[in-house]
């Protein structure tokens, strides 16, 4: 019966490297197991993931994947759960109305990123933060890192920037930093950026490296090792550490989750940890493909 | 009859008004008295409408005080001049086009309403029908898009927004009418139709203020006439007490000899522009030819069809069929770049919609549809040519302006005009296509067009000239060409034309 | 009596109409072809109820906006209210406090924020766009601030409140599940009466009109401008924050983020309406076919299981053909 | 030409240039508030050519975004067209296509989608509202559609090109550093000045106006309203796209949505800078000042170090404020 099943994946987070990869794998393993997948993205509108939420459920598909924050699309978990179709998240976070959320656990990674740095800096430093809240999954790390400096009497957050995204997250945080540069104008007044993902790392490198400053030996840390990051890691120009989420094998583990679900199996684990990886100059290599 | 009274009903004071560096009005004052009409006279920006926009709270008066009955009252916007009975049509028509008839004509007061707050149509329709009956353009529907109207009826429907009686509070009722211009755009008839019904509103008691560059009518509706030049008020006097010659020389200090100049050149035979059967969705079938140096009037009823012969000559609307030849060579392709180029000027019936940028300059208003020949290389503005043509046709034009850099915006109505017209001089036109040229422009002005136009058709320029004055037609043309119904209905000489046989040749009637 | 030389013509009548409804028919012509497509499951009660559901938001915004569009102005800071609102909303209902005060307050905001637009664009004279820009960014600054950047949900939103978006009025039962008019759409409906009615059938809504077509003739005859765009503001302003209640209520949860995408689909929705209407003004009624086509754009496409960047690509180029045709049909008429 | 009799008024002067000046004026008073707060850091050469530098992209939208305001309309799509623009060039760049081959390309693509843009505006007569925002749905889409929604970067993107960002012309040194005049300032200033000279200085730019100012007279008046229409939107095609490839040189890196918030605050610059004309018609000088205004802010703010949050409440509120007082000083004068 496996011949004519439709899965849909909803997110509203498709532009995102990491999404990507998840659902490349998802798709890669749902084609081989014959399965239609239906990819749906709402370009960052979560209402909308609600609504299209609601139009797969109504059209009956056989089973929903969501990467997107269960609690904002309650309505359309309910949708889906009223016609009697198995929601599961990739990446989204736990919910009583999923099957399984397989993803990897945010709060370690910003621990050890944040570790990382206040290591680095042997607990002494001035740090600058690029942080969203808005979106729950980044805004877990933010607080996690917040805690583990707030810890280190002598490190200083000398600001805590929410960069402007619609332009992909480079753009405008490298253009933040290049302020923030401006501002503290003397070597070693700024010891390290701590970001909540890589994308504003990578504007905080290149303005670093516009300003010429790229041999005070600021620290650069992100997170999702995303294919540019590792570049710039591997580059040794002050990037120095991020943290690879197995995105290829969330896909892959949530496609395995919606195959045993089919076949009858119950899953007993509401949430599945998928290991992750700090990434550093001493392990970059292995983590660019070819 | 005329009520016995004439006592001030409302007076208007010491009215100062600077517009940056113009000083538009310097201590006017001016005295309505009931059962009156009150005409102002004066040159294109002496002030006339200014004075009426203090008087309408429209315009904010740097000193001015208001009487009506002879006690002090404010005006500190429109509501508060409507309140107090007063009533306006200003010099430019200002309508609500995708509004319907109806509504424009209400737009100074409440609506008829049900339950308190729904609009009550039926009543609204009922409402202006009746005041459009007694001005007798009953035929405008007061349901009608006013955008769809003609011009002229536009203008008539706008006219009897100000008879509407007040809705709200009928112990005030309205007083004092105050009308600029308002016959600038109607034909003789629709005119007459206005006359009756001011004549009617004096005899109720009613003070009427009546603006116009029209001597003919002065002397015939008003009691009482004053005349502005330079924002200031120069002479009042009692219609019986003065001559047109009087009143030309207090708004100009000059004297005219005759308003038209005789032509004092013969008409070439060569044919400069030939038209044959020449349809458009408005216009069926006209044929004509005019000669180098010929004045060519278009004379006919509102909706006849003359604005838009013009309009397809000069490729404004989309000729469907017909045969159009320019010095002796057939032009297919008709728009009003191609046209501008080929030696057409063209002067639009409504100068604000049609005709001018307002946000603009007078010189870039002046040479845009010649913008190349001012022009190094057909790329680059040229200024100096540019303010050097400006300056001799707003010479030529006796146009009132602080500077060639003035915003259009700025000028009087009649000014406005001017640029209009100076504008269809500036490139080297072999033909002209004027229609309704001299609207809303002084007698001494006016004068000084009429010598421009015999000029050019001196110049070997054929002109086609379309007006609803017809001692204008019958002053200035060779040969009028009657249109009736979008049809050429007759070709006749102007000489020895009278103004009656040109009405009954509008009307459809065929003459000897 | 003057009459136009009218050229007889027998396709007039159709003509006029195709005219004025030529956007409509492009909407017909979308949905049939998503029924055709999909013929089980697009044309069925179910999902109706839910298209009208998904698009009730972007209807309570697109509505009011149309108010003000109605002046020829607009208010960009919709979106940012719709957010600030919702926000405002459940930090209430996080404190515990009822309901009632969180709904009173959220209102309360979009007033206040509607009058100070208001007062930029009237009284001081900004240009609506820069007005409700700089507006959009502070509404949008207070958003983030006062919920420091973080989403509301779970517990926090009292169940009473989301169950309103899950519940409705039942018409009956399908199969063996109750059909249900959802009140988010009941919602919508009101609104779009209301507002049809202040439009279309009180002088406060006629005196817009004609401020939209002529400031000039409108402020020479006596209409109080300044205190109309005022109150016309103030109305989008509410709108918005109904409108944030509703996504609020909807999604369970609020976030400074969740209302902004709604400002560009509700000026748009407005300007599909607009080119049903004969001399191209804005009419609530249009507004609704503009809605319309851009929510059943949407359900269509993903039921039709396209590649979502080529949807992305099919609504930017349907929306175009529709007011194409709509254009060419009124050109050749 | 006859003059009216004009008052002597000493403050006439003075008050007239304050009321055109009246937002430059804001720019000023927003520098010097930086100034003293941060006196070593703000008035530096070097920060300041950083902030030209943060600006040139936005500055080149703006200033072609001013072509087609000028005549009343507006592009929407621009940044959708700048993310594309940069995309087709890397992906170009990354099947190792010469650099020039791939800025050909953008640019004819940004020539294309402007004329597309000006067809359906000129041409079918579709509000420029909704035919850009269907384009820029459109372009966005195809942005992401060929890109498969990646982002390119690293060795795809050839130094040569990523450099050029980098480089510029040498000022001389402070300290010990060499200060580069950045060359997007330089490619910015191009552009400035070929829109200046565009708008201001040639008969196109005239009708341009024209046409702003009264579509109807200007037809009549022999300007070929729909060919300028027509390539005023390609104009403004080519900046975006021009911006799209200074975007992918200075982040080294092309993604799809990159150059999407560069609508928003370009069609801002051109409002900001229309505040400060006399009729209220768009000047690419006075977009400059807007462009400056947006681009100072987001330094100085961040500088002071103030919280995200609060950063953005300030900007619309200053944006708000600098506006207000031009138009209270232009009112009083
Ligand atoms: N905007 C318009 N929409 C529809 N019909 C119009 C419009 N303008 C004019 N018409 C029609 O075109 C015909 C001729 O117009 P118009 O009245 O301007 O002719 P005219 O002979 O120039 O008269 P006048 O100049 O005295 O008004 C009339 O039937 C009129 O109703
Ligand atoms: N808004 C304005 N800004 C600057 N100057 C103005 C403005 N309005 C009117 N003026 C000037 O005031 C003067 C008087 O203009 P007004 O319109 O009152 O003249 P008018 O007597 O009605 O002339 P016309 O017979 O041409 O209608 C003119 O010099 C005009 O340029
Ligand atoms: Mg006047
Ligand atoms: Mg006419």
């Amino acid at each position: 019966a496996q011949d004519d099943i439709t899965v849909a994946v909803v997110t509203p987070y498709l532009a995102q490297p990491g999404t990507q990869f998840m659902v490349e794998a998802f798709q890669a393993a749902g084609e081989a197991n014959g399965w239609t997948v239906n990819v749906i993205d709402t370009a960052g509108d979560v209402a909308a993931a609600v609504s299209r939420l609601e139009d797969v459920a109504a059209q009956g598909v056989d089973a929903i994947v969501i990467n997107v924050d269960p609690a904002q699309v309650s309505v359309g978990l309910e949708a889906a759960a009223a016609a009697g179709i198995p929601v599961f998240g990739m990446d989204a976070g736990a919910d009583a109305n999923l099957v399984t959320n397989v993803t990897s656990n945010g709060y370690a990674m910003a621990a050890e990123t944040a570790t990382y740095v206040t290591d680095r800096l042997n607990g002494v430093g001035r740090i600058v933060m690029f942080t969203f809240d808005p979106y729950p999954p980044v805004q877990k790390r933010g607080i996690i890192a917040d805690a583990i400096f707030a810890n280190s009497p002598d490190i200083e957050i000398i600001d805590r920037v929410t960069p402007d995204v619609t332009d992909g997250g480079i753009a405008d945080s490298r253009a933040r930093m290049e302020a923030i540069l401006a501002a503290n104008p003397e070597a070693g007044s700024i010891s390290a950026v701590w970001a909540a993902w890589d994308q504003p790392a990578l504007g905080a490198l290149q303005a670093i490296e516009a300003a010429g400053r790229e041999g005070e030996g600021i620290v650069i840390v992100g997170i999702d090792a995303n294919p540019q990051a590792l570049d710039a890691i591997a580059a040794g120009n002050g990037f120095e550490a991020s943290v690879a989420q197995d995105f290829t094998g969330i896909g892959g583990t949530v496609a395995d989750a919606v195959a045993r679900h089919l076949a009858g199996e119950i899953i007993g684990q509401g949430v599945i940890y998928v290991p992750t990886v700090l990434v550093t100059a001493a392990n970059v290599a292995e983590f660019i493909s070819e | 009859m005329m009520s016995s009274t004439n006592t001030p009903l409302f007076e208007v004071l010491g009215a100062t008004k600077e517009f940056g560096a113009t000083l538009a009005l310097e201590d006017a004052s001016l005295t309505l008295r009931a059962g009156e009409v009150h005409a102002l006279m004066g040159e294109n920006g002496a002030g006339k409408s200014t004075l009426i926009k203090v008087m309408a709270g429209v315009t904010h008066a740097d000193a001015v005080a208001y009487r009506m009955d002879g006690r002090p009252v404010h005006i500190g916007g429109a509501a508060d001049a409507f309140r107090l009975g007063l009533r306006f049509i200003h010099q430019e028509l200002n309508i609500v086009p995708q509004l319907s008839v109806a509504e424009n004509m209400h737009m100074g007061q409440r609506y008829p309403r049900r339950l308190g707050m729904f609009v009550h149509w039926g009543e609204l329709y009922r409402r202006s029908q009746q005041v459009l009956d007694t001005l007798g353009v009953g035929y405008i529907s007061p349901r009608a898009i006013i955008a769809r109207l003609s011009a002229g009826d536009q203008m008539l429907a706008k006219i009897a927004s100000a008879f509407m009686p007040d809705a709200g509070d009928a112990s005030r009722p309205a007083r004092v009418y105050v009308l600029d211009e308002p016959t600038a755009a109607l034909t003789g008839e629709e005119a007459e139709r206005l006359f009756g019904v001011i004549q009617a509103l004096t005899a109720q008691g009613c003070a009427v203020l009546y603006v116009s560059h029209r001597m003919d009518e002065i002397f015939r509706i008003a009691q009482r006439v004053t005349v502005m030049r330079d924002g200031r008020v120069v002479s009042e006097s009692l219609i019986a007490d003065t001559t047109p010659d009087v009143l030309i020389h207090d708004m100009t200090g000059r004297t005219l000899e005759t308003l038209y100049p005789p032509r004092q050149s013969a008409i070439s035979p060569e044919p400069l522009l030939s038209v044959e059967g020449l349809v458009t969705t408005k216009i069926r079938a006209v044929s004509f030819t005019l000669a180098r140096g010929e004045i060519m009037g278009v004379a006919g009823l509102s909706a006849s069809g003359r604005t838009e012969l013009l309009r397809a000559l000069m490729g404004a609307d989309r000729k469907l069929s017909g045969r159009v030849a320019l010095r002796g060579k057939v032009v297919n392709w008709i728009s009003p770049r191609r046209s501008w180029d080929r030696g057409l000027a063209y002067v639009p019936e409504e100068r604000r919609s049609q005709g001018l940028v307002l946000s603009r300059s007078i010189e870039d208003n002046a040479v845009l549809p010649h913008l190349d020949a001012f022009s190094r290389g057909r790329v680059f503005v040229n200024r100096r040519r540019e303010r050097r043509e400006t300056e001799s046709l707003a010479l030529a034009t006796r146009l009132k302006a602080r500077h060639p850099s003035q915003v259009v915006r700025e000028l009087s109505g009649g000014n406005q005009q001017k640029v209009v017209f100076a504008r269809a001089l500036a490139g080297r036109p072999d033909v002209l296509l004027l229609d309704e040229p001299t609207r809303g422009i002084d007698v001494s002005a006016k004068h000084d067009i009429y010598q421009l136009i015999r000029q050019k058709s001196a110049d070997g320029c054929g002109v086609l000239l379309v007006s609803s004055d017809l001692p204008e037609l019958i002053g200035l043309c060779d040969r009028i060409l009657v249109m009736r119904a979008g049809r050429a209905h007759a070709v006749v000489s102007a000489a020895n034309l009278t103004q009656a046989d040109l009405l009954r040749l509008c009307y459809g009637e065929k003459i000897s | 009596m003057n009459t136009t030389p009218s050229i007889p013509h027998p396709a007039r009548q159709i003509g006029r109409i195709l005219r004025r409804f030529g956007t409509l028919i492009g909407f017909f012509a979308i949905v049939l072809f998503f029924w055709s497509q999909r013929p089980d499951t697009f044309m069925t009660v179910r999902n109706w109820l839910n298209i009208t559901q998904q698009i009730s938001i972007l209807g309570v915004v697109a509505f009011t906006m149309t108010v003000v569009m109605v002046m020829g102005d607009y208010d960009l800071s919709v979106g940012a209210m719709a957010s600030l609102g919702g926000i405002a909303a459940a930090l209430l209902f996080q404190q515990e406090m009822p309901v009632l005060t969180g709904i009173a307050v959220a209102l309360l905001i979009g007033v206040a924020g509607g009058l100070l637009n208001g007062v930029l664009v009237s009284l001081v004279g900004i240009t609506p766009f820069v007005a409700t820009l700089g507006m959009l960014t502070v509404f949008s600054g207070v958003a983030f601030f006062i919920s420091e950047g973080e989403t509301i949900f779970g517990r926090a939103i009292p169940e009473q409140f989301s169950d309103f978006a899950r519940g409705g009025i039942p018409l009956g039962t399908i199969g063996e599940q109750a059909v249900l008019l959802p009140n988010l759409t009941i919602v919508a409906l009101l609104v779009l009466l209301a507002v049809w009615v202040l439009l279309e059938q009180t002088t406060f809504g006629r005196r817009l009109y004609a401020i939209g077509g002529n400031k000039e003739a409108a402020r020479l005859g006596g209409v109080r401008l300044r205190l109309l765009r005022l109150i016309a503001f103030a109305v989008t302003g509410v709108g918005a924050a109904v409108a944030g209640l509703m996504l609020v209520s909807r999604l369970a949860s609020a976030n400074p983020t969740q209302g902004d995408g709604l400002m560009l689909d509700a000026i748009a929705a407005v300007f599909l309406g607009m080119t049903m209407s004969e001399e191209g003004e804005p009419h609530v009624l249009g507004t609704l076919v503009g809605v319309l086509i851009l929510g059943v754009l949407r359900n269509g496409l993903t039921q039709l299981a396209i590649d979502s960047y080529v949807q992305q690509i099919l609504t930017g180029a349907i929306i175009i053909l529709a007011v194409t045709l709509s254009r060419l049909i009124r050109r050749a008429s």
